[in-house]
């Protein structure tokens, strides 16, 4: 048994600081323990960032008998994750204070699970600890989702997330068993032994089952049906925690899962990465265009740009991990800035939430107008932000393969995009609205703002996350070979 | 130097930015786009024109290794002349928007700033990718500039001119990447560096389809008919300095794309495509020249005579002549001096009489003589009589499309007669007849100077375009020796 | 004994479940129907289990059916609070979010 | 840069002190603008008659002034070509202009534009200077389109009239139409000689073939016949009557409209290589007489005039059809000095009748205007061609020219046309300055002879009126050196028969408007009323309804209704489907949205269709 | 006799799997899921996992088909409506699901071979679940704890 426990530090300290969290939230009388919690899940968050970096090694380890290896595509991943908990824990912060729950212990320890879980997920080496883990993190986000007073649509929200996430899970479950049945064994390497001289229908079959369970997971059409539903009715910081960590643990298991071990099938699954890819693309910014509530249309936002990063599977193995990396990345920080800028403007009776609610809002508060341009813009693609860049490292991964018809569809769709991020700008900006200075909460500006900064210089220089992708590729490829 | 130009309005930004006092801000701005101005001036002077088909002052520094992609910027003489008209024209607009914008008006000398930037860096970029940056970038300040401080359907208007355009460049950034992916195919080597990729001699099918990716962008951007809708309500919309910039610069920029990459990269199809885009030129010139002759808006009037006058550019360009090239170049600069003198009278007429309405005017030229004058003489620029730089730009023109094709050059040469035509009625509309308002007041030093300004190189390029045509006589050369 | 049959069996629950999440507008029957889906695969991975005579299936079986469990705790709740809230189960009232 | 450059520019000078002096309202030049004005032309005229000089010693002067415009093989500069043509033109020009400044002091002496009518002045008086001493098409051109600003601008001087506004266009407009043709017919000359330059294209003209030639030939015409005002282009001549009336001397009857017949004698060797010159003969043909009978039923003096003009104008283009580009010039010299001193004439007469234009509302004005009577009748004189008045000569020798080289309908219809103008000036005079007074007593109180700063160029224009024709001979000598003049038939006796035949139908014409007008015995309206010729009459009192026909067809036709129609197409079809687009996306979005219909068995139902989707591809691809 | 027993509990499974989710009484289904369960759990004795079978019936059986009971005790039953079923969603669901069967089944159909009935017990079991899947096991232990405290924290009545 070779269990290389000292690997394991970030997530073991997370799980125990998780578990500590919760005796603590036995201990403190139930009032005022927002800013307590608040700042002991930063401290925790930041212990665990920094933990995460030291224990990211360059050359892929692997620990618990191999049911977890760790790379550098893993190691940054973790990092995004944690980072996007770090600033959902400002958000939620300002946010607890203004919409009172019962339950801030468990909010902020489940949401230390959840992103345990989704840690899991990335360096998952094996497909039980794969499945455990992701429900870790799903059922978290279920509680997460359900946990405010009297919030209807985040109960709502929370219900079909979870039938629906049941049935995903299933699937992928699934799926799970075809592959075992194939090969006999649920551990990356011996599958993908296994697997490589076994194209039988049944492997076509499990891979199917196994994609549909991570197209469920992304946010793609046609499984696409939770995505608008939840991020629209889950608490902001929620649905910011959701939009981020989610999409990040997904992809980098899909890609840790699909590309070595399903590297023989790549022809086939790269196809349907593609096709499934290029219609959500279409199909979020089409249906976005219509919605009033901004948090259902960076819903509808998220599903195509979930597409753009799956069809961006089906390009070469290298340029597919390379830009998908690089485009998870950017996603993370303008999720993470989108949201938290909507949760900021919300107070009482959903202000903010709505393109209405963003009337005149430069006159209120020109700073958080200025920040929503960026914010917008990026998410649009338009340089010189981090969300261009992102977009064009897809293209050039589509176009070097020769799918230029592909690349065409993805700026289409980021053209017909561009007909819903501009609303809440035309609103901020060219609608006059009551003058009433918006004061926001300090916390949840600091997130908006750090993650709009990320967007601006890492738009100016991107190299630094083209190198991070470059590093994570070539760690990642190292643990393939 | 160059890089230098393009930092400074940032930092000028940067300044309005910190500065928390309204009045003040246009004070910064007059200087930052006046700094800029002056240097454009300097770098004209110290620009070696016996070289001017080449790269000079090129600033070069890694950007994105990981892509090869460059931070390079360089001016040749064809840039030269962009940047010169640039800083010329924002220099101008600050003074037109001077009692014009009357609120908010930190954001919007911030934004005209950070315009400024990107259509200079259109200009001076030497990397594919960092021109297509810029080019985009450019679109957030100027719609907001369109959407907060324009007219009645502002918002209509900087929505279509941002979409509009976006949808254009989205087939220019995929083929851009075509075209370097194929050029890495061919040599190895992945680069968005211009001066590289021209020495690609392209197959003719790859030319085709990457002609028409690049002309969408460009096209839409010129605008060259049918694409040219967005610039009307853009146009009739935008504030003064906004229509000063819009018809001065970013109408530019599309034709700068032919003119940087269209033209010397895909030498062939542009040959093949070229009774295309004489169809589509001639149309824009007799057509919305027709258009013009009936809009009641005095905006619009100038707005369509751009698109009319952007057939004669298009034309010229596409003659493959020297004359038919350089003096599309030279049309387009003259353009940019001329309608963007024409939006300031407008805006002039607008801020004081809050109509743009033909109807409602009339006898300005007994009320506001100075004011008359000088709008004679840009209304004749315009029309392009000899002795103003509209002349040369149209009758090289017309030279190089008499050239491509007779009846061209007799269709452009109708275009003529409309022009002046449309003008001349917009002019007596406003200026002649009895007057209709009792008082109007002339023109103020600071209009008078920047008008003045503007007038006095309308004249001077008039009858010294060599002035400008030195510096563009080596890009025409070395372009049409490739051709 | 040969492995079709429990590829028809767990085929047939699968069906069966998904059908039933179509079907039905009462939550508590989804949820019969989620668990049915869960052990469809549980019955494929025991059959496999059984044809590889490792454990591996099997184990995973067990996990599965922890999570199955846990899930239904949290649906259960959720379910639980929503009806206080609506005083329903049926899926067609709770479609405020849409569109 | 020479004489020739100071020749241009000191009006050029003149121009802008007094342009700035109006711009920035300096009160001080304001009633003073005319001493630069006078000053300045006064010395391009010395300047001139100095060149002329030079050049009837036999010397070409050929100047270059600054490079204009370099463009690969194109290359023109701004400079000064003076042969015997320009010589003559320069002086011509000058002569007129000086006189004409010096006239206008008196008769815009109450203007409040004072000084802006001596800036235009200025301007024109550069321009016309430029165009004549152009060494190259594209100076031409530039001189050609600046005369047709500041014609604009003049004949819009009194901008708040609507009328002038709109002649103003009008003749800018008509006059565009010309130039786009004309400036084909640069690039045409460039593409098939590779230069702009007089002296090389007109070098390798000969070489040229004549199919080319004419095409060129036909596009330059375009431009004359819309300068000269030359049938189709000739409606806005008239209208141009709204400006001031100096300027109908100075630009509408003695210089700017003569620019077409110079450009096509400077062009000759062009014309004389291609087919066309019967075209120019049939055009000037067809304005000769047709101006002349228009002429005939007008009642504005000044319209009269101006059609006269017209009618003078085809004679010189006949003459050019003809071949014979040095009688044209020597009319247009000679008519040059008369029709200005007929329009300064009328110009006195309705200074007099405090504005009144209308000849109807005139008679008997003799007895008033002694100085301006007797200058006006000798201008009619020599415009209606009797000897030995100046007009005789340039009129006999382009008549006969025509028949000499063998254009018989041409000669029949320009002595017809030459009883017209005995017929129309004879009416003119009679009505004007004779018979019965028809104005009422206000007028009466007011009239009075013109100041001397106006009479005195009316005695000094007439005399080169009077006696220019006997120049003939040297004139014809002197302007051979630089073009040609084709006769082919060329008989003393016939020559003297032409005339007589001419001079008594003058004679004859006269007689009879005298009996209209003077005598009374006939009443005009026995003639107008009669049912045969009434349609006639109705139809040439219209000018042939091509003001109207140009309206219906142009203006509203071309320019309103095709206009409004792109208009329309621009918003409903090109815009329409821009928005179309987007309002189809919208509604793509719109469909495709709810599909979300927030029942999850519905999402269940997509997850379903999805995994089949998802087994099927994979196993299809 | 295994095969027998097989095939009858499996018959069993899914016929009272279909009950469950078609009965309308969430009682009566929430009784056949149990009996569904119960079923498998017998199928999983006869192919030899007897653990796997007896935790199957524990888990549902005594966990969560009580769960089940519970949560519906706090419900009012009457209060449910008949819900009308949807001839469309059950043309589609049925359409779906029977091509989705196919499809398995098909696919499946290529992997061969019989399993052996070697008994797996708990002793069986125990090592590999504590050695080698230690980590999806803790991992699970994790899971159930947020599972049980926001079980609680959700469905709590609110004051």
């Amino acid at each position: 048994m070779e269990l290389n426990l000292s690997l394991f530090t970030p997530e073991l300290f997370l799980a125990c600081a998780g578990i500590l969290l919760i005796l603590i939230d036995l201990i403190i009388p139930s009032r005022e323990k927002n800013g307590l919690f608040a700042l002991i899940t930063f401290g925790i968050t930041s212990v665990a960032i920094v933990l995460t970096a030291v224990y990211s090694p360059f050359s892929p380890q692997e620990a618990f008998n191999g049911f977890i290896k760790k790379d550098f595509l893993s190691g940054l991943s973790q990092l995004l994750v944690l980072f996007t908990l770090l600033l959902t824990v400002l958000v939620s912060y300002d946010y607890l204070e203004r919409f009172k729950t019962n339950y801030v212990g468990e909010y902020y320890y489940t949401l230390i699970f959840a992103s345990l879980g989704a840690m899991l997920m990335i360096e998952a080496n094996e497909l039980a600890t794969l499945f455990v883990s992701l429900e870790v993190m799903s059922i978290s986000i279920y509680v997460l989702m359900a946990l405010f007073k009297r919030d209807y649509r985040g109960k709502e929200a929370a219900l079909k997330y979870f039938i629906l996430g049941s049935v995903g899970a299933a699937t992928l479950a699934y799926g799970f068993a075809l592959l075992y049945g194939i090969t006999g064994s649920t551990l990356y390497p011996e599958v993908a032994k296994a697997l490589s001289s076994n194209l039988s229908a049944a492997a076509f079959l499990g891979i199917a089952l196994v994609l549909s369970g991570f197209l469920f997971k992304v946010g793609a059409v046609p499984f696409h049906g939770w995505a608008p539903d939840a991020y629209h009715g889950a608490p902001t910081p929620v649905s910011l925690f959701m939009g981020a960590v989610v999409k990040v643990a997904a992809f980098v298991a899909l890609l840790k899962l699909f590309f070595p071990v399903l590297l023989p099938f790549f022809e086939r699954w790269g196809e349907v990465a593609l096709i499934f890819g290029l219609v959500s693309a279409l199909f979020g910014a089409l249906a976005a265009l219509g919605q009033e509530n901004l948090k259902r249309m960076l819903a509808y936002s998220s599903i195509s740009h979930a597409g753009v990063i799956l069809s961006a599977l089906a390009t070469l193995p290298a340029l597919a991990v390379y830009s998908v990396f690089f485009y998870l990345f950017a996603y993370t920080f303008m999720t993470i800035a989108a949201f938290g800028i909507i949760s900021l403007l919300t107070v009482k009776g959903f202000k903010g939430e709505n393109l209405s609610d963003w009337r005149g809002l430069y006159s209120k508060s020109p700073s958080l107008a200025l920040l929503s341009v960026v914010i917008f813009m990026a998410l649009a693609g338009i340089p010189p932000l981090l969300g261009f860049w992102a977009k064009f490292y897809v293209l050039v991964a589509l176009v070097k393969t020769g799918k230029v018809l592909p690349a065409l569809i993805v700026m289409v769709a980021s053209l017909i995009s561009l007909g819903f991020y501009l609303k809440p700008l035309v609103y901020a900006f060219m609608k006059e609205g009551k003058e009433e200075r918006v004061i926001p909460g300090f916390s949840a500006y600091a997130a908006v703002l750090i993650s709009s900064l990320v967007l601006i210089f890492l738009g100016l220089f991107p190299e630094v996350v083209s190198q991070a992708s470059l590093l994570s590729l070539a760690s990642f490829l190292k643990g393939v070979m | 130097m160059v890089s230098l130009m393009l930092v400074i309005p940032l930092i000028g930004a940067l300044f309005i930015a910190l500065c928390r006092s309204e009045e003040r801000a246009k004070w910064i701005a007059l200087f930052t786009t006046g700094l800029v101005l002056v240097l454009s001036v300097l770098l004209l002077f110290q620009f070696d024109v016996s070289k001017s088909s080449s790269f000079q002052f090129i600033d070069y520094g890694h950007w994105l290794p990981s892509l090869s992609i460059k931070y390079k910027v360089g001016v040749d003489g064809l840039s030269l002349i962009m940047v010169l008209m640039t800083a010329l024209l924002t220099f101008i607009a600050v003074p037109s928007a001077w009692n014009y914008i009357d609120r908010r008006k930190r954001l919007f000398y911030a934004l005209l700033l950070l315009l400024e930037t990107a259509m200079l860096g259109v200009f001076v970029s030497l990397d594919l990718l960092l021109f297509y940056i810029f080019w985009e970038a450019m679109l957030i300040p100027m719609s907001l500039i369109i959407g907060i401080w324009g007219g009645e359907r502002r918002i209509y208007s900087a929505l279509k001119f941002f979409i509009y355009t976006f949808a254009g460049s989205i087939f220019l950034l995929v083929g851009m990447v075509v075209l370097v992916v194929f050029y890495t195919s061919l040599t190895g080597n992945f680069t968005f560096d211009l001066q590289q990729l021209l020495n690609l001699k392209l197959p003719l099918e790859l030319q085709k389809w990457l002609f028409w990716a690049f002309f969408i962008a460009f096209a839409v951007k010129v605008p060259l008919f049918p694409f040219h809708t967005w610039l009307p309500d853009a146009h009739v919309e935008a504030p003064t300095p906004g229509s000063v910039i819009l018809a001065g610069v970013l109408l530019k920029m599309g034709i700068y794309g032919f003119l940087r990459f269209s033209l010397p990269l895909f030498p062939d199809a542009y040959k093949l495509y070229a009774p295309v885009i004489f169809a589509l030129g001639v149309i824009a010139i007799v057509y919305t020249a027709l258009i013009a002759l009936v809009q009641e808006d005095v905006k619009k009037i100038v707005a369509y005579s751009s698109v009319s006058h952007m057939g004669f550019v298009m034309i010229g360009l596409f003659s493959l002549t020297v004359q038919g090239i350089e003096g599309a170049i030279f049309q387009m600069l003259s353009h940019g001096l001329v309608s963007g003198a024409l939006f300031f009278v407008v805006g002039i007429i607008y801020e004081r009489l809050h109509t743009r309405e033909v109807g409602k005017m009339g006898g300005l030229a007994s009320l506001a003589p100075k004011l008359a004058t000088l709008g004679m003489l840009f209304t004749m620029a315009n029309v392009g009589l000899p002795g103003t730089s509209s002349f040369i730009g149209e009758f090289l023109t017309i030279l190089g499309g008499y050239k491509a094709s007779h009846l061209v050059g007799v269709l452009m040469a109708l275009g003529v007669i409309f022009g002046a035509a449309y003008m001349l009625y917009m002019y007596r509309n406003v200026f002649f007849l009895e007057p209709k308002v009792l008082s109007f007041k002339d023109l103020d030093r600071r209009e008078l100077l920047s008008l003045g300004l503007l007038a006095l190189l309308v004249i001077w390029w008039g009858f010294n375009p060599e002035f400008i045509m030195k510096f563009i006589h080596g890009y025409t050369h070395r372009l049409l020796g490739g051709v | 004994m040969s492995i079709t049959g429990y590829v028809i069996l767990s085929a047939l629950l699968f069906s069966v479940g998904l059908f039933g999440l179509i079907v039905r507008r009462n939550v508590i029957s989804l949820f019969f129907s989620l668990e049915l889906l869960l052990n469809s695969a549980n019955v494929l991975f025991v059959g496999f289990s059984k044809l590889y005579g490792n454990y591996y299936g099997e184990l995973f079986v067990f996990f599965v059916l922890a999570v199955a469990a846990a899930e239904a705790a949290v649906g259960l709740a959720i379910v639980v609070a929503l009806y206080r809230l609506k005083g329903s189960v049926n899926t067609e009232d709770y479609s405020s979010l849409r569109w | 840069m020479g004489m020739t450059f100071w020749i241009a520019v000191l009006p050029l000078l003149s121009f802008l002190i007094a342009g700035l002096g109006v711009f920035f309202g300096i009160d001080s030049l304001k009633r003073r603008s005319h001493y630069f004005g006078l000053l300045a032309v006064g010395l391009s005229l010395f300047l001139s008659v100095e060149l002329l000089f030079e050049v009837m010693k036999g010397k070409v002067i050929s100047e270059s002034w600054f490079t204009w415009l370099v463009s690969g093989g194109l290359s023109a500069s701004f400079g000064g070509y003076v042969d015997s043509l320009t010589a003559v033109m320069l002086v011509v020009v000058n002569f007129v202009s000086f006189f004409v400044h010096l006239y206008s002091v008196g008769y815009m002496a109450e203007d409040p534009s004072y000084d802006r009518f001596f800036a235009y002045l200025g301007l024109f008086t550069f321009s016309m200077l430029v165009l004549v001493l152009s060494p190259n098409f594209l100076q031409l051109f530039f001189g050609w389109e600046a005369v047709g600003l500041s014609s604009y601008l003049l004949i819009g001087f009194w901008f708040k009239r609507k009328r002038a506004a709109d002649a103003a266009i009008k003749a800018f407009i008509m006059n565009r139409v010309g130039d786009f043709l004309f400036i084909l017919g640069v690039a045409a000359v460039f593409w098939l000689f590779g230069s702009l330059e007089f002296g090389e294209v007109f070098a390798k003209a000969s070489k040229a073939s004549a199919g080319a030639l004419s095409l060129i030939g036909l596009l330059l015409l375009g431009g004359a016949v819309g300068k000269s005002a030359q049938f189709p282009l000739h409606t806005w001549l008239a209208d141009a009557m709204e400006g001031p009336t100096p300027i109908s001397a100075l630009i509408h009857a003695a210089t700017m409209v003569a620019a077409g017949v110079f450009m096509v004698a400077r062009c000759w060797p062009i014309y004389d290589g291609s087919y066309i010159l019967p075209i120019v003969g049939v055009i000037g043909v067809i304005t000769a007489f047709g101006a002349a009978t228009i002429g005939l039923t007008q009642f504005d003096i000044k319209r009269v005039l101006a059609y006269s003009t017209l009618s003078q104008l085809g004679y010189m283009f006949a003459a050019l059809g003809a071949g014979a580009y040095v009688f044209a010039m020597f009319h247009l010299f000679t008519h040059a000095f008369f029709k200005a001193l007929l329009f300064l004439g009328s110009g006195s007469v309705i200074h007099a009748m405090s504005g009144e234009q209308d000849i109807r509302r005139m008679g008997g004005l003799f007895k008033y205007m002694k100085i301006t009577g007797t200058t006006f009748i000798i201008g009619t004189l020599a415009l209606v061609g009797i000897p030995p008045l100046a007009g005789f000569f340039s009129k006999d020798k382009i008549i006969f020219s025509t028949y000499a080289n063998g254009h018989f309908v041409w000669w029949f219809f320009l002595t017809l046309g030459a009883l017209l103008t005995a017929l129309y000036m004879g009416r003119l005079v009679f009505l004007v300055f004779f018979g019965r007074e028809r104005f009422g007593e206000r007028e009466r109180k007011h009239l009075h002879e013109s100041p001397a700063v106006m009479t005195v160029p009316l005695i000094v224009l007439s005399i080169p009126s009077i006696f220019a024709g006997f120049l003939e001979g040297w004139f014809t000598e002197f302007l051979k050196k630089s073009v040609p003049n084709h006769l082919h038939h060329t008989s003393h006796s016939l020559e003297i028969t032409l005339a007589a035949v001419t001079v008594s139908l003058a004679l004859l014409g006269l007689f009879v408007a005298a009996l209209f007008y003077y005598w009374n015995k006939i009443s005009p309206e026995v003639i107008t009323e009669n049912p045969f010729i009434r349609p006639l009459y109705t139809l040439v009192y219209n000018k042939y309804y091509f003001d109207e026909l140009y309206y219906y067809l142009f203006v509203r036709g071309v320019g309103f209704g095709l206009g409004k129609l792109s208009s329309l197409f621009d918003r409903f079809v090109i815009d329409g489907i821009v928005n179309g687009l987007a309002f189809i996306t919208r509604g793509l979005g719109e469909a495709v949205r709810l599909t979300q219909t927030g029942v999850v068995n519905a999402y269940a139902l997509y997850f379903a269709l999805g995994l089949i989707l998802v087994i099927a591809i994979i196993w299809l691809v | 006799m295994n095969g027998l027993f097989f095939y009858l509990f499996g018959f069993l499974a899914v016929a009272l799997g279909l009950a469950a989710v078609l009965q309308r009484n969430v009682i009566k289904g929430g009784v056949a899921l149990l009996g569904s369960f119960v079923s498998l759990g017998a199928v999983y004795f006869t192919s030899g996992a007897e653990f796997i079978g007896i935790v199957q019936v524990m888990v549902y059986g005594g966990a969560i088909i009580v769960l089940y009971l519970f949560a519906l005790m706090t419900m009012d039953l009457e209060k449910m409506k008949e819900e009308p079923l949807r001839l469309g969603f059950v043309s589609a669901g049925g359409f779906l699901a029977g091509v989705l069967f196919l499809l398995i089944v098909y696919g499946a159909m290529s992997l061969e071979g019989a399993p052996s009935l070697t008994v797996s017990g708990a002793k069986e079991l125990a090592s590999p679940l504590f050695y080698r899947f230690l980590l999806p096991f803790e991992v699970v232990s994790v899971l159930l704890l947020v599972a049980t405290i926001g079980a609680v924290a959700v469905g709590r009545r609110e004051e």
